[in-house]
């Protein structure tokens, strides 16, 4: 029986990592927020705007990639379009924020964003309505992709689809979502989207004590997201979800539903990347179609199995190191880096096939073992 | 103004043959001595006119002679007439071979000593050309091609001045074709339909005539005269319209059926590699878009190599493209995606990867710009059926090569052991080890076959699109929906999927534009997959569970 | 002409066969019996090549076979009919059947070019599902295409993993037939792993109980008693 | 976690609870008639493959606790039978009924498993990627619905079960093996103790014994004989000493249709039986061993 | 700091690489340059060169690591409108200086970035006059990709021919996604609508990618520019290096500057970036000299300023002038966009383009066009008293400024 609970408190979905992995999250953030707010911009140890803002992105990439971990490393659901339900969460938050520019757009025109008066809009499209309350326009960003989830999801799950079909047809979703997000007819801007924001909730988005406020709620939200999806997984729904991963139609022949399940999971994940772009928006400025885009969906992917997929902790790895990497090999060496990310995804598949988690995962093993074996000897 | 068909790129069958002889003789023998010298004031005057006052100078030379005067026009048209520096004497430049050199245009006498240095361009411009173009066919009028008499005839339609119509007239009783006297007619009665001095019983025996042609240039003389002031004139002009709609629409739908075809071979080549490597091994290969751009690539060095047998090159760069795409394919296969065996969603990472690097490899070694590919002669201009109904070349020898790759491979997976073997090796690897299958060879073998594939769709979209570094991403999505959409692992459903969202795709993009067709079809295809989540032709039974 | 001489196996970090040693004699029928789990699969696998052995060797007619791939050991001569079937499921029977015929075209030497019609007779439904799915045959159906499967291969010796699992009992007799009728009429080496004691007595002419990832006895079969049984068999 | 928070937790846990709170939202118990004595009724069931028959107007009524073994040549269709009853396969016409109220083709494999009616496959299929454990925890009757599912948590009894089951399949030294790792034979028990664990009202089972040592075929046998008379178990074996050692009844199929039903001693000197299943060998050595 | 650094913010991979790379080479052969001449106020120039990959956002982040890691003093960069826009709010609130060389929609005027582009003003609408006036042409097809320069560029233009007296009817529109890459049905759709009696033309905002298989068909379908023109403000001598040209000659392209324009100073500019690509075969276009005019300005102005201060050489700019590769002078206005000339040229069969119409003179950039409603009261002006880059001449006031 004890050995049972010890299995309980550190099994192998246990969240043996979450705590170090909060306080550490928290901890940078915490630090790196006061350098940059207290120390002078020439100390040693000052964090620039640059870097606070680059870090917020991180983390909004973080959590997206957290997003489709759930459903990929979990669940087996391989999506090629969760950048779509990140776009929408970006939208969402980018239609409050271009609400927010009033008369200050370039027109000075009260009631309409700037790029409805050049197309000679006369009014505000419907969908516009509402946009202007901050809290709306947050319910937005997590319903919006989570309807959007749900009806796909349930659509497609109730169908049976699933395998290369299913990422396929994710992909299809968000293709055809990006060439209807460029038509200036749907009213997001076209392909310039929505930018040249100015506040948020009254706050100048350009001064820095917002931009480190923007990023220490990501931070907050990356942990309570961690923490939550931690606590799902490690649930007996947790489990289901493996199973269902593993082989569906048992879990089906054993009594769950299966397609409930996947739907749920589809919408929890599309919700958090919704909430990831509500996030990013804001600290990168800009939302646009190219979010859409199925490379973008592609690449997150490719962030969780850099970090070690059906690990949380290696979907944020992941995330992160990818785009740290990207963003030095891109100063770095522009004219190669693509050359180098590359080689990266290439080696790391074939020398690290559970990730970067996977890699300390043998490593631990290799310490057990090794700790095992000397008294022994 | 209306549309006029250009001889040279108006290749029907039948002119063919003849245009080409034509044209021949005419750079080659030229079999009429010249007396040029009663030309050369005028000549002299062209050289040192401005743009816009060679029209009449043109006139006066055209005038002034007669059939012999064509190679003089022709050049001009094609923009190859230069004149020498020091004595303004006009010659024409010919490439042969890479090599510029300039002869006389009327004998066809090289002068080896001139370089581009002795000589200046005579400019010409749209205006001129149009011009220059009718000219041509006022002077092939009376030239002894029928063929070339009758597309004089048709290029003269649209230009029907009194003096046109004069030499018509005095043309049309001796004319012996029947195609050429017709098409004579047709002029004819053009003019006299819309010569209001006419009796109206004569002009509507004309316009009823006119109702058997689909001639833009009688569509739009009828419209003209559907406003006519003489009710009896209106409303037959709008009979013969409404006949002529009827048949246009007719060839309307079969042209646009063509699009769709054409659209459907191209999704078929580009997707007929990924069918194999992703169909069948179930390796997810991000880099296919890369292979068929290796191809796309491989095209372009090899005209680049052989730059004045461009219409052999294509036959070269075929099986070429198929050897550095699939020797490429045994590379990857062999380096990266034998080890991901058993892994297919790594292999997802692992491609994509690749297709980076290539692309950052093509971007280094060929530089982001796009790269020139010509078409083969043989290749280029269309295939006119009828006024209204012209198919392009390129694209019907591309839905042809589409279909005999499709065959080929049917016939290379049926009839060999390759295709029983990879099949049973993505199936269950070890099972097929212990019954003697040469996994390793097996393996490379396909994903080679598979992206060789690729790269030969590489050479016919070069022959379509840009040949640069973003040419494989431009396709790697379609591809994917394809083979998803018809079924993976079923060539049948490949073909079938790639003709479907072609023709689909082309009769919508009429009625709603090119981005919501694009939009529509994609959504289709979504809920498409939900009624038959396997795609078109799903594999069926136990074992597909 | 089958040794094998202290062979380690290792999954990852368990190890399952421990320096095991084991003698197949040509022409003989040897059953390996043992209690689930025991690594008799393990070890048919090792033998097939189709699992790593981490030390120790197999040498086949005196040719080591350590290195060889498991598609050279087919041509060798080693036929493999695995446990749970193993069949290619979206191959049609006659697919399934003629995966196998260029090893057979390389051993036969009269390079024939259609499945061999004995096949046919020791199963007679594969005959009428010719053309159905592998994946859609019912489980015996399957466990006899995975049979008359490494027969095409025209083997020397023949690895059986529990052949009779989920077989009607007139079929299993008749495979047992088949068994002795190779074994006697062409000399068929046969290795077979049987859990089901009437089955193992009918056809085995020596047996091997397992225990462990070791041999623990070997003898002819018909000193198999109760002791042994008893010991090495019973839970 | 702090006193306060677990206290908290424990509260939104006993909010979910639905059973108790919101009990119009318990779930239904699934309440199986079975008058008549009779438990599962298969009435004129067509079933074809591209063209092939695989069941022809079959006929089968199982008694409530009843152990029925059922046999047949291969390809007879027994596990196309299972599968038309467990929601797998559609058949093309006829009818399935658990209990008289249960009409089982309108329902897919998960309302059909939270009905109680359980299964093993063929070839063992159990959860690879978990733990042994985790493979009979998934397998428990509980309340199968997402949200419960979430907030639910294994409790001591459940905990005790699991550990009986793992005894019983004598896999309890292999707890928290990767159910990928277990040899063929011990998946075939995994699979039983899942069954187990589940605790149904009707198992289904096909071919259990496959690849077991005739001991742990016993121990089998001795399993399935305790499990009927509570529950009712419907076997699918080839091996006719297992069948003869549990069975009372016995049914025969021959493509797709009954061919004979009777005690064993019947089935086994049935002409047509001998003829194309059993071989006149079998059926003389079964008797043989009787007399 | 010891050098000038110069930021080059062009994409080097991507979708966008294709045109941008030039652009990249081009401000590093001028930055070479200015070096060999001694530098700037005594300083050598130093390029940061990073690559915002063809991703917008990345604009935005990319333009605030040159201003703020490497502490650039002036940015060469961008092309598409989406990645100014993305990058603009970030130049305006570090303050700092873009140079944006390309032919954009307009409707645009900041403190903190200079136009050298055209505005539609400087290439549409002339393109256009030069089609009715110079070739008769009274039907036309506005065909662009999905975004907003085309979809911008042709309300403008939609709105001009109306007020030209073209019938609605007369104008058809047509809309592709980047990157479309089968146009059968639109070139004979094209082919159709010309072929109706009337001269008509195609006025092309098709842009990059999609150019080339639209030409292609173009020429498949024996479309010649006799008989439908096509003048395109986004295809110049680059795009046209991917082409074989011989079936296109004739068709037309609006720009501020052709290769084939015969002047000294093209001609040393041609030879001198043969010479640094060290390809003799490499083409010249406009955004290049965009580049070339924006580098040589700034170059002035802060040597006037006598230092690279953004304030003071956003004044110092106003008024610069530089001469034009073909001929004449550009000057920096007051709104921030170039006066240059306006030249049509027609495709030649060796890629080139052949001058067959220029403007008298120069062209003011408008920022704000006359013939969008929401912009007709709009001007800009960068100098005292007004300072604003969006000044409403009938309400007086200045709305929508950052800086
Ligand atoms: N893929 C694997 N990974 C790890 N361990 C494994 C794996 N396959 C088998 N094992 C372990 O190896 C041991 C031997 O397995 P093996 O399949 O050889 O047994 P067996 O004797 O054939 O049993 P059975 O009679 O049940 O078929 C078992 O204890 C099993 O747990
Ligand atoms: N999806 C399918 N497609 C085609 N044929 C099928 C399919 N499923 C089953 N069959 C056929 O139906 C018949 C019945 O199969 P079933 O698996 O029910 O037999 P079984 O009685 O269980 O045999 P066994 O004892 O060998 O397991 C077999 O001949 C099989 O080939
Ligand atoms: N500004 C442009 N051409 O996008
Ligand atoms: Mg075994
Ligand atoms: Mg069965």
């Amino acid at each position: 029986m004890t050995r049972l609970m010890k299995y309980f408190s550190e099994g192998r979905t246990s969240g043996k990592h979450t705590l170090p992995f909060v306080v550490i999250l928290l901890g940078v953030t915490i630090l790196a927020s006061a350098a940059n707010l207290f120390l002078p911009a020439d100390s040693a140890l000052y964090v620039s705007t640059y870097t606070i803002t680059l870090l917020g992105k991180y983390l909004c990439y973080a959590m997206l990639a957290l997003a489709v971990d759930i459903i990929w490393g979990y669940c087996g659901i391989l999506s090629l379009g969760h950048g779509a339900f990140f776009a929408l969460g970006g939208y969402a938050m980018g239609m409050y924020l271009m609400r927010q520019i009033g008369d200050r757009g370039v027109y000075g025109n009260p009631l309409l964003p700037d790029f409805m008066v050049f197309l000679d809009w006369k009014e505000l499209p419907w969908f516009w309505l509402g946009m202007d309350h901050f809290w709306f326009a947050m319910l937005m960003a997590v319903v919006v992709p989570g309807l959007l989830a749900f009806v796909f999801g349930w659509l497609a799950f109730r169908s049976r689809v699933t395998g290369v079909y299913l990422s396929i047809m994710t992909q299809a979703l968000t293709y055809a979502l990006l060439l209807a997000f460029f038509r200036n007819e749907m009213g997001f801007g076209g392909n310039n989207g929505l930018t040249d924001f100015k506040e948020i909730l009254g706050f100048n988005l350009q001064a820095d004590s917002t931009r480190v406020a923007l990023f220490m709620i990501t931070a907050i939200l990356l942990a309570v997201i961690f923490v939550v999806s931690q606590k799902i997984l490690s649930s007996r729904l947790g489990k289901v979800v493996l199973a269902i991963r593993d082989s569906e139609s048992r879990s089906r022949f054993i009594g769950y539903r299966t397609d409930r399940y996947k739907v749920w999971l589809f919408v929890y994940s599309a919700v958090i990347a919704g909430i990831a772009g509500a996030l990013y928006v804001p600290q990168v400025g800009i939302i646009n179609p190219g979010e859409f885009s199925p490379i973008n969906s592609i690449e997150m992917v490719i962030w969780v199995a850099v970090g070690g997929r059906g690990t949380l902790i290696g979907a944020v790895i992941g995330a992160l190191l990818v785009n740290y990497a990207k963003t030095r090999f891109t100063a770095i060496m522009p004219d190669a880096w693509l050359f180098a990310l590359g080689a990266m995804f290439v080696l790391v598949t074939l020398y690290l096939p559970k990730g970067l988690m996977g890699l300390y995962g043998q490593l631990q093993a290799k310490r057990k073992t090794a700790m095992n074996k000397e008294p022994q000897a | 103004m209306t549309l006029r068909r250009i001889p040279l790129r108006r290749i029907t069958l039948r002119h063919c043959m003849a245009l080409c002889c034509c044209l021949f003789g005419l750079f080659s023998l030229p079999s009429v001595a010249v007396e040029s010298t009663s030309l050369d004031p005028l000549l002299a005057d062209l050289v040192d006119a401005k743009i816009s006052k060679m029209v009449p100078i043109l006139d006066k030379i055209e005038k002034a002679s007669d059939e012999t005067v064509l190679p003089l026009f022709r050049t001009l048209l094609n923009g190859d007439l230069y004149y020498i520096k020091s004595t303004k004497q006009v010659v024409g430049q010919f490439d042969t071979n890479g090599e510029t050199f300039y002869k006389d245009v009327f004998t066809g006498q090289a002068n080896p000593a001139l370089t581009k240095r002795d000589v200046k361009k005579i400019r010409v411009n749209n205006t001129l050309r149009g011009y220059l173009r009718n000219a041509i066919a006022r002077i092939q009028l009376t030239s002894k091609k029928p063929s070339v008499r009758e597309s004089a005839v048709r290029e003269l339609l649209s230009k029907l001045d009194d003096d046109t119509v004069d030499i018509l007239e005095s043309l049309y009783p001796n004319e012996t074709n029947k195609k050429v006297k017709q098409a004579m007619g047709l002029a004819l009665a053009m003019n006299t339909a819309s010569q209001t001095q006419l009796a109206v019983s004569n002009r509507i025996a004309a316009i009823d005539t006119l109702a058997d042609s689909l001639e833009n240039d009688v569509r739009n003389l009828l419209t003209t005269l559907s406003r006519d002031e003489n009710p009896a004139i209106q409303s037959a002009s709008n009979a013969a319209l409404d006949t002529i709609a009827q048949r246009a629409n007719r060839f309307a739908f079969v042209d646009q059926l063509f699009f769709g075809l054409s659209l459907g071979s191209v999704l078929l080549l580009a997707s007929i590699g990924l069918a194999i490597t992703f169909g069948v091994m179930g390796v997810i290969n991000m880099a296919h878009g890369e292979m068929i751009m290796l191809g796309a690539y491989t095209t372009y060095v090899v005209q680049l190599i052989m730059p004045n047998y461009i219409d052999y090159s294509i036959w070269v760069a075929i099986p070429a493209a198929f050897l550095v795409s699939g020797l490429m394919g045994v590379l990857i296969e062999r380096l990266v995606i034998r080890h991901l065996h058993g892994r297919p969603l790594e292999t997802l990472l692992a491609t994509f990867g690749i297709s980076l690097i290539l692309q950052q490899l093509v971007r280094t070694i060929f530089s982001p710009l796009n790269r020139q590919v010509s078409t083969p002669s043989w290749m280029s201009g269309s295939w006119e059926i009828n006024p209204v109904l012209s198919l392009t070349l390129n694209r019907l020898y591309i839905l042809a090569f589409a279909l005999l790759v499709f065959i080929a491979l049917v016939i290379i997976l049926k009839k060999t052991s390759l295709g029983l073997n990879v099949r049973a090796v993505s199936q269950n690897r070890n099972m097929a080890k212990a019954m003697g299958v040469k996994t390793n060879w097996v393996d490379a073998m396909t994903f080679g076959l598979g992206s060789g594939i690729a790269g030969i769709a590489g050479v016919a979209l070069s022959q379509l699109t840009n040949v640069g570094p973003n040419l494989g991403q431009a396709y790697i999505i379609d591809s994917f929906m394809v083979v998803v959409f018809g079924g993976v692992g079923n060539l049948l459903g490949t073909l079938v999927a790639a003709f479907t969202l072609g023709i689909a795709t082309k009769f919508l993009e009429p009625t709603t534009g090119a981005v919501l067709a694009a939009i529509i079809v994609l959504v289709f295809i979504i809920l498409f997959i939900q009624k038959r989540p396997k795609g078109l032709f799903p594999q069926k039974g136990r074992a597909a569970e | 002409m089958i040794s094998i001489n202290s062979v380690d196996q290792l999954y990852g970090g368990t190890q399952i066969l421990w320096g095991l040693d084991l003698e197949i004699e040509t022409g003989s029928i040897t059953c390996i019996m043992g209690r689930n789990g025991v690594g008799k699969t393990t070890l048919l696998k090792a033998i097939m090549g189709l699992l790593p052995i981490k030390s120790g060797e197999i040498t086949m007619k005196g040719a080591v076979l350590n290195k060889q791939s498991a598609e050279k050991r087919a041509y060798a001569g080693i036929g493999y009919v695995p446990q749970g079937r193993d069949i290619f499921p979206m191959l049609t029977v006659e697919e399934n059947l003629r995966i196998g015929l260029p090893v057979r075209g390389k051993r036969t030497k009269d390079s024939p070019k259609e499945i061999p019609e004995k096949i046919f007779e020791l199963f007679p439904v594969l005959k009428d599902m010719l053309h159905r799915r592998g994946g859609d045959l019912s489980g015996g159906q399957q466990q006899q295409l995975a049979i008359g499967r490494a027969l095409v291969l025209e083997p020397s010796v023949l690895i059986l993993d529990e052949p009779n699992e989920g077989i009607q009992p007139n079929i299993v007799k008749q495979i047992g037939d088949v068994i002795l009728k190779l074994n006697k009429e062409e000399g068929l080496t046969v290795i077979l792993v049987e859990q089901k004691l009437g089955f193992a007595r009918r056809v085995g002419k020596e047996f091997r109980l397992m225990e462990k990832g070791r041999i623990v006895a070997a003898d002819k079969m018909e000193n198999l008693n109760d002791t042994l049984i008893k010991q090495y068999l019973a839970v | 976690m702090s006193a306060l928070a677990l206290n908290r937790l424990e509260s939104t846990r006993e909010f979910f609870r639905r059973d108790q709170v919101w009990p119009f939202l318990a779930p239904e118990q699934a309440q199986v008639n079975v008058g008549n004595q009779m438990i599962l009724y298969v009435e004129d069931l067509n079933l074809s493959f591209d063209g092939f028959k695989a069941l022809n107007n079959l006929n089968l009524y199982i008694n409530d606790g009843e152990l029925r073994c059922l046999i047949g040549a291969n390809g007879a269709g027994k596990t196309t039978l299972m599968d038309v009853i467990t929601g797998k396969t559609q058949c093309d016409s006829g009818t399935v009924f658990f209990g008289q109220n249960h009409n089982l083709l309108n329902k897919d494999e998960a309302e059909i498993a939270q009905l109680g009616i359980g299964r093993k496959f063929q070839k063992p299929t159990v959860f690879e990627e978990q733990t042994v454990f985790d493979n009979l925890e998934l397998s428990l009757k509980t309340d199968k619905r997402v949200l419960p599912t979430l907030f639910s948590r294994l409790t001591p009894t459940q905990i005790d079960r699991i550990d009986e089951v793992l005894k019983t399949v004598g896999l309890a030294k292999h707890r928290f093996m990767l159910a990928g790792a277990l040899s063929h034979g011990q998946k075939q028990w995994l699979e039983i103790g899942m069954l187990l664990a589940a605790d149904p009202r009707l198992l289904l089972i096909d071919e259990p014994v496959a690849g077991m040592t005739a001991q742990e075929t016993e121990r089998t046998a001795e399993l399935l004989t305790s499990l009927a008379g509570e529950r009712t178990v419907i076997v699918v074996e080839h091996d006719m000493e297992f069948v003869r050692s549990i069975a009372r009844t016995v049914t025969v199929l021959h493509q797709g249709s009954v061919l004979a039903e009777g005690t064993m001693d019947q089935i086994q000197s049935n002409k047509d039986v001998i003829e194309v299943y059993l071989g006149e060998e079998a059926a003389e050595e079964g008797k043989g061993e009787r007399a | 700091a010891e050098t000038i650094k110069v930021g080059v913010l062009h994409s080097l991979s991507g979708t966008m690489a294709i045109s941008e790379t030039t652009l990249k080479d081009t401000v590093l052969m001028m930055v070479d340059d200015q070096n060999k001449k001694g530098g700037l106020l005594g300083k050598k120039l130093e390029a940061v060169v990073v690559d915002p990959a063809s991703n917008w956002p990345l604009f935005a982040e990319k333009g605030r690591e040159l201003l703020t890691q490497d502490k650039v003093d002036v940015i060469f960069g961008s092309w598409t409108s989406v990645s100014r826009k993305s990058v603009l709010p970030v130049l305006e609130e570090l303050n700092g200086l873009m140079f944006y060389p390309v032919q954009y929609e307009g409707e645009e005027s900041s403190k903190n970035v200079f136009y050298t582009g055209a505005a539609p003003n400087q290439q549409a609408i002339p393109a256009v006059d030069y089609l009715m006036n110079d070739l008769g042409v009274e039907r036309f097809v506005l065909a662009g990709t999905d975004y907003v320069y085309p979809r911008t560029t042709n309300k403008i233009l939609e709105s001009y021919l109306k007020g030209k007296g073209v019938a609605a009817k007369d104008i058809m529109i047509n809309y592709t996604p980047f990157g479309h890459s089968d146009w059968q049905s639109i070139v004979s759709d094209v082919k159709k609508f010309g072929s109706e009696g009337k001269k008509t033309a195609v006025v092309s905002t098709i842009n990059g990618d999609a150019n080339i298989p639209f030409y292609k068909e173009l020429g498949n379908q024996g479309i010649s520019a006799e008989d439908i023109p096509v003048v395109a403000f986004s295809v110049g001598e680059e795009e046209l290096s991917g082409l074989d040209t011989k079936p296109l000659v004739g068709h037309l392209a609006a720009w501020n500057y052709f290769q084939s324009v015969d002047t000294p100073e093209n001609e040393a500019f041609i030879k001198a970036w043969k010479a640094y690509t060290k390809n003799p075969k490499r083409v010249t276009n406009d955004p290049m000299e965009a580049t070339y005019i924006g580098f040589k300005m700034w170059a002035n102005a802060v040597t006037q300023a006598g230092t690279t201060d953004v304030d003071a050489v956003e004044q110092a700019m106003i008024g610069q002038k530089t001469p034009n590769l073909t001929g004449g002078i550009a000057v920096m206005n007051k709104n921030h966009h170039l006066s240059k000339p306006v030249l049509i040229g027609e495709i030649q069969d060796n890629g080139q383009f052949e001058v067959v119409w220029e403007t008298d003179g120069v062209v003011a950039g408008d920022a704000w066009s006359d013939f969008l409603p929401g912009s007709k009261d709009l001007i800009s002006d960068w100098t005292a008293p007004i300072k604003c880059g969006n000044y409403n001449t009938k309400t007086k006031t200045c709305s929508g400024q950052n800086y």
